[in-house]
């Protein structure tokens, strides 16, 4: 969904513009002097409705994990725009405030044992955000939490290294719902599990969006899981949002080739499906965010790349159709058919 | 398939009720039991479960890499009809990045750091080629290319840190295919990289191996990357096989419990937006010793009494619905197939 | 000598992320793998043994302390050796060998501790607040550390020792002070690795105060290498005073009841009454090799790659 | 005497900044044999070397800018003096002055030198000499040369120079009577001249020597070329070599005017501390050594070593500082003196054969007096007094030092320990204050803070105002009393001309000392050398002028 | 590399500035002055009111500091009060004896503790493990002073292996160029004197290497047990190498990083435990004349020495980090 045109909606919960976090590169003898920056977010626009699913997909070094944060103010400097959240632009909060902000946006973290710390028991850990914030607390605050994300009530005086770890990911989501937050922002909330345990995690969350209300923002790298949980996609790739579309959309008829070829490259549970998919290879690796190609960033590894145009201009996020836009000179073009993959032998079929 | 499997050739590598014992301070613990299975020249054939299921444990059993000290290895293992397990170190060794070789998981840490890649390439040409280091050099430059490093002889020179996660799997793969081996093991090759690097590598490693005769065994967690790679599938839990079956008759229709529910838990690509997924109860933690019981009935939804006071043996038969195929199944309530499907 | 380089045997010099394991009941595994030690057995047994005897020595000694009332009988050519009386003989002032040992535990254990407490003090003290402030507090205290740190502790302690002149207490603040950059950086090194933790992220996110964080987070999972430390530097201690006692910086009694001193003040008498040196000698590398021990096995117990 | 006060106790002291080995050029196991085969280059006498350890590095080896005894060590056998000493006594007797004569008024003294001396640059030995050098003396630049660090003795002795903030001296001029007579004028007479002369810093140099190397002002004399590389005397032996940290090497004097060195060379290292001189010595990497500790005497012994004893000329005392009460009352310092049993102390802490001391000073000192009053040990007495001064229940701090060691107090802790137990006994609580050697110095001496305190002292040269002069010349933070009378009569017995008439006074003085009793003089402790036993011919000297050319070292 | 180098010295620079200002007035807190010590018992005040002024102590302590950085700007560390010697002529006397010691102290915990530790890691909790683990132990519990004593007694004196003291017997002639006696020996062909020189070495620096060695030897334990059970072993395993190969080229070389930057750490516990050991063997070193000048006061050879060895110590470290760089490539490049 364009976030720049579409306001056919109620206020979105988040509003995001022109979001940019760069890292300052330093080196220097005694003064340190900023030599580059890692432009981890470059430039993102995003919309987030309320009781809606944003799922932002990329690989590593697409900055995804660095937007999430920075949506939250959670430890990283923004270089520049607007974090508008319920109206209210959160950009510039420090302090108290920013703390008291937090209660309404909470995170899930990817590692569910390194997020809790080991010396606190169930209940000192979901009990302290509370206290933290002035809410109240009684004896059955904490069994309540634990059975909403489906604990036992009697896990409240164990410790985090005695659950397994699905269980630690419940103790995670239940310390973030406790603060009744209406956004949650899942960066990674399954790549750490078990793949039979994954699933659990997954319904949980959706049960609990249903029951609470929330909004999510869930930022992963495994396009399945993205795909399966969210309403709107947003895919990145160098620090900005290269497609962003309704989720049975974006599968259904990827526009970006970048989206093309990640798809492509997901493998399916299903021989049949495996045999006679086609694949897009992409060239080479993925480039540095402290040095993203000018132009189009995607346009080193573009099969579709066209001459000098995708080198010089940096795509802007463009609507395409109703609420499905990508980042992309020639996505009508690609969609049509017009344009050919230049190098044949990167498609590659299975069968 | 377009890779041709050939005619039913002797197998190359036989295992055969392999069990692998680690004796720690706490006690002894049986990482792998009762594991069998075969490959075949050219053949490619998966082991697939979770973390703890012990397919990385057969695999290096295989390779003979468990630590000598601590733990037992028992069964059999044939390698081109030879007992490996009867061999002393120095022939397993000879046999190891000549005859078999493995690719490992994380490309990160399995890479040296402080010797330059060349040398790593190098020094196993050295060793099992008898190259000198000038000609051994000149084969891993050309080897790089072939993995897709382009520039290759520059390269060599270079340490691990300076290559990206891609690059450093292929420098794995060119150590592992330097000798052509005519097994090569591949432990989790694509978990650690990015979904189009993921999609790089495998094919590259589909595209070294195929029809070069070589046999694959490929070790993985992801059912999708076993999908379009593996003629037969062994799926593992708690240290057992507890599914054998080519790989159409695995996917179209899981018969134990757990691969069914491994496979509905995972949200597929392809599946509508919205479409429940079933997970599987519990972790693996929760897995129950094989000795009197099933390990997976206490997560198993199709548990009946029998399970949990009693062993299921690993009982090969003809697919049901698939006739030809061959399974193997340690289940005493499996899966309806017609209802699955 | 100090014994306890700050560094683990373990790591690339960094601090063992304790964190990871330590929990209330994750203590209870440590007690857990330290109760399976042998070593740790043996460490803590000596330590129980010492810790004993230097509480209960008013008990145990046949005599008072320092009473050098046998000093007659001891000539520059020889001291008399045991009798039934003296079951260890006199020591080179005569006072009675076996009450001055007893005597001398409790006082190793006195400096020991206050030292200790001393250097673990300041030091965490100066660690927490580099490792809590950060920015340019932890500059300023880092480099002051740094400073000190360029000095080998020793002379450090040597020097301190010297302004204060020669008594128990200026022994005590010596290697206590020439602990404190070590508590220091040590503390303050794991601080910085616990902030970098998940959890103190998810604090963050839970809009935890940042006081919170520190003291209640990242205070108490950083404190492991230290407690270690903190053991291992008793062991420190104990060597170090008779290092500072052998260059003439101890307590500056002769016949005070303090192993260091004692088997300084037998130096001279070596080869003719070796005994004289050799039980304080043995009584100081046995409690010191008990603190080692039991600190080593401590670290192991506390160390989560032990886990594996 | 004022030795170096570098710390000489059990370890620290460990300024090695010297040290001898064991020549253990293959397996170090036969060290012994190596060593004759080395040695063995001489063309007179028993040839060889001698390897002689001391306790630290000489400062300087122009003996007139040193004052500590490892510098007078070596310069004692590269130098000579006019004057010279008995051997085996204190007492001055001719060396290269044959004879002196002492005008009435002891002011004028004139020296008959001796005919035919050289110094070692081939440069002759004569009265023109002996002014230059008196010349040398008395015009010391002003600055650093002048201060009590360096020329000590000769502003102990003249008191004053011809420019700079002391120009009060007693030297009036030098002049030459002919070839070999030299004639001293003095402006105050001053008894001690001649014993005085005596020591190593009055050696004659080779003025030669002195002008070609010569220091400029203002500069370190004791740095210069000719200190380090060239000092030039007519003893027995020349400086070979000084290996700056390490050694001394002295060769014999071929030229020498007198019986000639038996050794081809003599080495002086430096061993700080005394327990590793005696493993030095035990293991045969050096042939002698000097300041035994009084615990390894019988150790040497047992293994064979030689140990030869000075005779004690110095005295140890536990001094009492009047400044604090109640030890201002004799009443209180008469009962200490009864409680302290010097056999004890002597028994429990210092050498064997030493003697305790009844006065401050040995009885090698001419004006030693057999009537002083005594004290015996009588603890009954002690406490008795005590109570009869209302003192029965006194507490003393007790300063004494720690890791240090001084010819004169060997192990000042255990002096210190056994009469804190004699105290005790007659129950006197003691506070026991120790410090090192340098802040005990400036504690017991440079405030009133302090109690009873051991201090002593070691003598330069026959002259009893060297011990009773030094002690209680003028009042002083030590003692923390004002008497007068006593100064007073010091000052005149110094000003005596004439030794007989000293001596009477001194005793006197000593007599009246004793019955003020601002101390108790405990003991004159004997300083030991200890040798291998193939060294011959070494006579030690109560003011240790010992020169080295008798000694012989057999292998 | 560069850049980092540089960088690091840098950053000494503030370390020894704050040190130099730390020292001189940490110096003059002490009691006691030099010239008490300098004059001895028998001391006059008038005497001792010459050498202040002599020296400039009775001076405001700024103006003292003042005059002292006008010196060290110009690389004069003063002389020493106590014997008139320039700070930077003893001290580079005396430091090639204590480098010397050091240096046979670290070799000799270096080549007996990577075996011990490699083997005792490779049969963890075997027997052997356990004697070397108990062994190191012992090691650093023994003061040192107290294993020098005992080494001096029974190998010098009762063995008469080994001499009792110094550095080289003063019987012996021998050349100095640098001040290493054995270096100096073998430049001067003068053989017997080099021998002489390290048959005098062998007690000291065994004495002062026993805590380093029992400090390398559990570090070399603990990360070659570590790199172990790093995959790029496995990976060399599962190549068939040969096991030397594989110990040298893949154990060893990345277990000897946490051993290089112990090796750095412990040249503070050198220099301390020469202070002791100097002191056992009189062996003429930095640490003796140092520990002297502490209890007599001796400002400019304190202040010169503290900062030298500050300095050193430093340096010592800096180059163990640059030296990382030839066993480390990820450090090379950044």
């Amino acid at each position: 969904m364009s976030a720049a045109t579409d306001g056919d909606d109620a206020d979105p919960l988040l509003k995001v513009r022109g979001l940019k976090v760069h890292f300052p590169i330093t080196q220097g003898i005694l003064l340190q002097r900023t030599v580059g920056h890692v432009q981890a977010v470059d430039g993102v626009d995003l919309d987030v409705r309320r009781g809606q699913t944003l799922g932002l997909v990329g690989e590593s070094g697409s900055g995804k994990s660095t937007l999430g944060r920075g949506i939250l103010r959670l430890g990283v400097p923004l270089t520049a725009g607007t974090v508008e959240y319920d109206g209210v632009d959160i950009a510039g909060l420090k302090g108290e405030r920013l703390r008291k902000q937090r209660s309404s946006m909470q995170m899930v973290f990817q590692d569910p044992m390194a997020s809790l710390n080991p010396r606190q028991s169930v209940e000192t850990l979901i009990t302290e955000p509370l206290l933290a914030h002035g809410k109240p607390v009684n004896s059955d605050t904490v069994g309540r939490l634990l059975e909403l994300v489906g604990l036992p009530r009697g896990a409240a005086l164990r410790y985090p290294h005695e659950f397994s770890g699905g269980q630690r990911q419940r103790l995670g989501i239940a310390r973030a719902v406790a603060l009744e937050p209406a956004l949650v922002i899942a960066d990674e909330p399954v790549s750490a599990l078990d793949v039979s345990v994954q699933a659990q995690v997954l319904n949980l969350l959706e049960e609990l969006q249903e029951r609470l209300g929330l909004t999510y923002v869930v930022i992963a790298h495994d396009l399945a899981v993205v795909r399966h949980v969210s309403d709107v996609v947003a895919v990145m790739y160098l620090g900005g949002i290269v497609e962003e579309a309704d989720s049975d959309d974006l599968y259904q008829s990827p526009l970006h080739p970048y989206t093309r070829a990640l798809m492509s490259a997901v493998p399916v549970p299903d021989p049949e499906v495996e045999d006679h998919r086609e694949r897009i290879l992409l060239h080479g690796d993925i480039p540095s965010p402290a040095d993203p190609p000018a132009g189009c960033r995607f346009h080193t590894r573009c099969p579709y790349r066209q001459p000098t145009r995708c080198d010089d201009e940096r795509p802007e996020l463009r609507v395409l159709r109703p609420g499905h836009s990508a980042a992309c000179h020639y996505a009508e073009q690609i969609a049509r058919g017009d344009i050919e993959p230049a190098d044949a032998a990167q498609m590659v079929g299975t069968s | 398939m377009t890779r041709p499997v050939g005619v039913r050739s002797e197998p190359l590598l036989e295992v055969e009720d392999l069990a692998v014992v680690f004796h720690g301070s706490r006690g002894d613990v049986e990482a792998v039991s009762e594991v069998s299975f075969s490959v075949r020249p050219g053949e490619h054939v998966a082991l697939v479960g979770e973390s703890g299921s012990g397919k990385s444990v057969t695999a290096l059993a295989v390779m003979g890499l468990l630590p000598l000290r601590s733990t037992t290895v028992r069964g059999s293992i044939r390698y081109d009809g030879d007992e490996l397990l009867d061999l002393d170190a120095r022939s397993r060794r000879d046999l190891r990045g000549a005859e078999m070789a493995m690719i490992f998981q994380d490309p990160m840490t399995s890479l040296n750091p402080v010797v330059p890649i060349g040398v790593q390439i190098g020094e196993v040409l050295q060793r099992h080629k008898g190259l000198r280091k000038t000609e051994a050099r000149e084969v891993s430059g050309d080897l790089l290319g072939r993995v897709g490093i382009s520039d290759g002889k520059r390269r060599l020179k270079e340490y691990p840190h300076q290559l990206s996660g891609g690059m450093r799997q292929r420098v794995l793969i060119a150590i592992a295919l330097a000798c052509e081996p005519r097994l090569l093991i591949a432990d989790e090759p694509t978990t650690a990289l990015d979904v189009t690097i993921q999609a790089q590598i495998l094919e590259l490693l589909r595209e070294l191996v195929s029809g070069t005769g070589t046999a694959l065994v490929m070790i993985t967690h992801d059912l999708g990357v076993v999908a379009g790679l593996c003629d037969e599938v062994h799926v593992m839990y708690s240290g057992r096989v507890v599914e054998s079956a080519p790989r159409r008759s695995l996917f179209g229709e899981p018969r134990h419990p757990y691969t069914g529910g491994l496979l509905g838990s995972i949200p597929r690509l392809d599946s509508a937006r919205g479409e429940p997924l079933t997970p599987i109860p519990g972790s693996p933690n929760d897995a129950l010793p094989w000795t009197h019981s099933c390990a997976f009935a206490p997560r198993c939804g199709n548990r009946v009494d029998k399970c949990t006071v009693q062993t299921p043996a690993l009982r090969g038969s003809e697919h049901v619905s698939r006739p030809g195929d061959e399974q193997a199944l340690r289940c005493f309530n499996p899966l309806d197939t017609r209802e699955a499907s | 000598m100090s014994i306890a380089a700050p560094t683990e045997p373990s790591g690339a010099g960094q601090p063992t992320p304790v964190a990871d394991v330590a929990g209330e009941s994750l203590l209870r595994g440590a007690w857990r793998r330290l109760r399976r030690s042998p070593l740790a057995i043996a460490g803590a047994a000596i330590v129980l043994v010492f810790v004993v005897v230097a509480l209960a020595a008013p008990l145990l000694a046949p005599y008072e302390p320092a009473s050098t009332q046998w000093a007659g009988l001891v000539t520059p050519q020889s001291v008399p050796g045991p009798a039934t009386d003296h079951l260890l003989g006199l020591d080179s002032f005569g006072s009675d060998m076996l009450t001055q040992l007893i005597y001398g535990a409790r006082q190793s254990l006195i400096v020991g501790v206050v030292s200790t407490v001393l250097g673990l003090s300041v030091g965490a003290t100066l660690g927490l607040a580099a490792g809590g402030f950060g920015g340019k507090v932890d500059t300023i205290v880092m480099r002051l550390v740094d400073v000190l740190l360029s000095i080998p502790s020793l002379l450090l302690a040597v020097s301190v020792a010297a302004v204060i002149g020669q008594s128990q207490l200026s022994v005590m603040i010596a290697i206590g002070v020439a602990q404190v950059p070590v508590f220091a950086r040590l503390l303050r090194g794991s601080m910085m690795l616990q902030s970098k933790s998940d959890y103190v992220l998810a604090a963050d996110a839970l809009g935890i105060r940042r006081r919170r964080i520190v003291m209640g987070h990242v205070l108490p999972n950083s404190m492991g290498p230290t407690i270690v430390q903190a053991t291992l530097a008793l062991a420190t201690a104990i060597i170090e005073v008779a290092a500072l006692s052998f260059l003439g910086l101890g307590d500056g009694d002769p016949a005070v009841a303090e192993w260091g001193r004692m088997l300084v003040a037998a130096q001279e008498r070596f080869g003719n009454d070796p005994r004289l040196a050799v039980y304080p000698g043995v009584c100081i590398a046995i409690t010191a090799l008990g603190f080692t021990l039991f600190g080593e096995a401590l670290r192991e117990a506390l160390d989560p790659r032990q886990r594996r | 005497m004022r030795l170096p006060s570098t710390p000489t106790g059990r370890a620290r002291r460990a300024v090695a900044l010297f040290a001898a080995a064991a020549l253990a050029t293959g397996a170090a196991g036969c060290a012994e044999s190596e060593r004759s085969s080395d040695s063995s280059s001489g063309s007179g006498g028993s040839g060889g070397s001698f390897v002689f350890a001391g306790s630290a590095e000489p400062v300087t080896l122009d003996p007139f800018y040193a004052s500590d005894g490892e510098s007078f060590r070596v310069a004692r056998q590269i130098f000579e003096g006019l004057v010279g000493t008995k051997p085996g006594t204190a007492d001055p007797a001719p060396l290269l002055a044959e004879s002196w004569e002492r005008s009435e008024d002891g002011l004028t003294t004139t020296f008959k030198l001796r005919e035919g001396v050289k110094f070692s640059d081939g440069t002759n030995f004569n009265a023109e000499a002996v002014c230059f050098n008196f010349e040398r003396w008395y015009n010391t630049p002003p600055g650093i040369a002048q201060s009590e660090d360096l020329s000590y003795y000769y502003g102990k002795t003249f008191r004053g120079f011809a420019k700079g903030k002391n120009t009060d001296g007693i030297y009036k001029s030098c002049e030459v009577k002919g070839e070999l007579e030299a004639v001293i004028t003095l402006t105050d007479p001053f008894a001690g001249f001649i014993a005085a002369l005596s020591l190593p810093a009055f050696a004659m140099q080779s003025p030669t020597a002195l002008d070609k190397y010569s220091v400029p002002a203002g500069k370190d004399p004791r740095k210069g070329e000719y200190a380090n590389e060239f000092p030039t005397g007519t003893g027995p032996f020349v400086l070979g070599s000084w290996d700056k940290g390490s050694k001394v090497t002295l060769d014999r004097n071929d030229d020498y005017w007198g019986e000639k060195a038996k050794v081809d060379q003599a080495i002086v290292v430096a061993i700080a501390d005394p327990g590793a001189r005696r493993d030095a010595l035990i293991s045969g990497d050096v042939d002698g050594f000097d300041l035994v500790g009084p615990a390894d005497i019988s150790t040497l012994e047992d293994e064979g070593m030689t140990i030869a004893d000075r005779d004690a000329f110095n005295v140890l005392y536990l001094g009492f500082n009047q400044a604090v009460k109640p030890l201002d009352d004799l009443k209180v310092r008469e009962a200490i003196a009864h409680a302290v049993n010097k056999e004890e102390v002597v028994s429990a802490s210092l050498p064997e054969g030493t003697e305790p001391a009844t006065q401050f000073m040995p009885d090698l000192v001419n004006s030693y007096s057999e009537d002083v009053t005594t004290y015996e040990y009588d603890p009954e007495l002690a406490k008795q007094m005590l109570a009869d001064a209302g003192q029965s229940d006194l507490t003393l701090e007790f300063n004494y030092p720690t890791e240090i060691s001084r010819p004169y107090m060997p192990s000042p802790e255990a002096t210190f320990n056994v009469l804190r137990s004699q105290l005790r006994a007659v129950g006197i609580t003691i506070k026991p204050t120790a410090d090192q050697w340098e802040d005990y110095l400036g504690v017991t001496t440079g405030t009133a803070k302090h109690g009873i305190h051991l201090l002593g002292w070691t003598g330069d040269y026959n002259d009893a105002d060297n011990f009773l002069g030094v002690f209680f010349g003028t009042k002083t933070q030590e003692w923390g009393f004002d008497n007068p009378e006593l100064f007073d009569a010091l000052k005149e017995a110094r000003g005596l001309s004439t030794v007989d008439e000293q001596v009477t006074a001194y005793k006197k003085i000593s007599e009246d000392v004793m019955e003020f009793l601002p101390g108790i003089p405990l003991a004159s402790p004997v300083p030991s050398l200890a040798f291998a036993p193939g060294v011959q011919g070494y006579e030690p000297s109560p003011v240790q002028d010992e020169v080295w050319s008798g000694v012989t070292v057999e292998n | 590399m560069l850049r980092f180098a540089l960088r690091r010295l840098a950053l000494l620079v503030p370390v020894l500035f704050g040190l130099s200002v730390l020292l001189f007035v940490w110096i003059r807190v002490l009691p006691g002055d030099p010239a008490r010590s300098l004059l001895g018992e028998r001391a006059t005040p008038a005497g001792i009111k010459q050498i202040r002024e002599l020296y400039g102590f009775d001076k405001p302590l700024l103006e003292q500091y003042w005059a002292y950085l006008g010196q060290l700007v110009r690389l004069d560390f003063g002389s020493s009060i106590r014997d008139g010697r320039p700070v930077t002529e003893t001290f580079f006397e005396q430091f090639p004896a204590t480098v010397e010691l050091a240096l046979f102290a670290i070799l000799f915990a270096v080549v007996l503790g990577i075996p011990l530790g490699y083997a005792a890691a490779r049969r963890r909790g075997e027997a052997v493990d356990g004697v070397v683990i108990t062994g190191s132990l012992l090691g650093v519990v023994v003061p040192v002073f107290f294993l020098a004593i005992l080494l001096k007694l029974v190998f010098a004196i009762q063995l008469d292996w080994f001499p009792t003291s110094s550095r080289q017997d003063p019987r012996i002639d021998a050349t100095h160029i640098t001040n290493f006696y054995v270096l100096d020996g073998l430049l001067t062909r003068e053989f017997d004197a080099s021998w002489d020189a390290l048959v005098h070495l062998v007690l000291p620096a065994v004495a002062l290497g026993t805590i380093p060695l029992a400090i390398i030897v559990r570090i070399t334990r603990a990360s070659v047990s570590e790199v172990l059970n790093e995959d790029y072993v496995r990976t060399a395993d599962a190549k068939g190498l040969h096991p030397p190969v594989v110990r040298r080229r893949h154990v060893l070389r990345n277990a000897m990083l946490p051993v290089l930057t112990t090796i750095g750490l412990q040249v503070g516990l050198l220099l301390s435990g020469a202070v002791l050991t100097e002191t056992v063997f009189s062996f003429n070193g930095i640490g003796s004349y140092l520990f002297d000048a502490i209890s007599q006061r001796d400002y400019p050879v304190l202040q010169g020495y503290i900062l030298f060895i500050a300095l050193i110590y430093s340096l010592v470290n800096l180059a163990v980090d640059l030296g990382y760089g030839l066993f480390d490539p990820r450090v090379r490049v950044s």
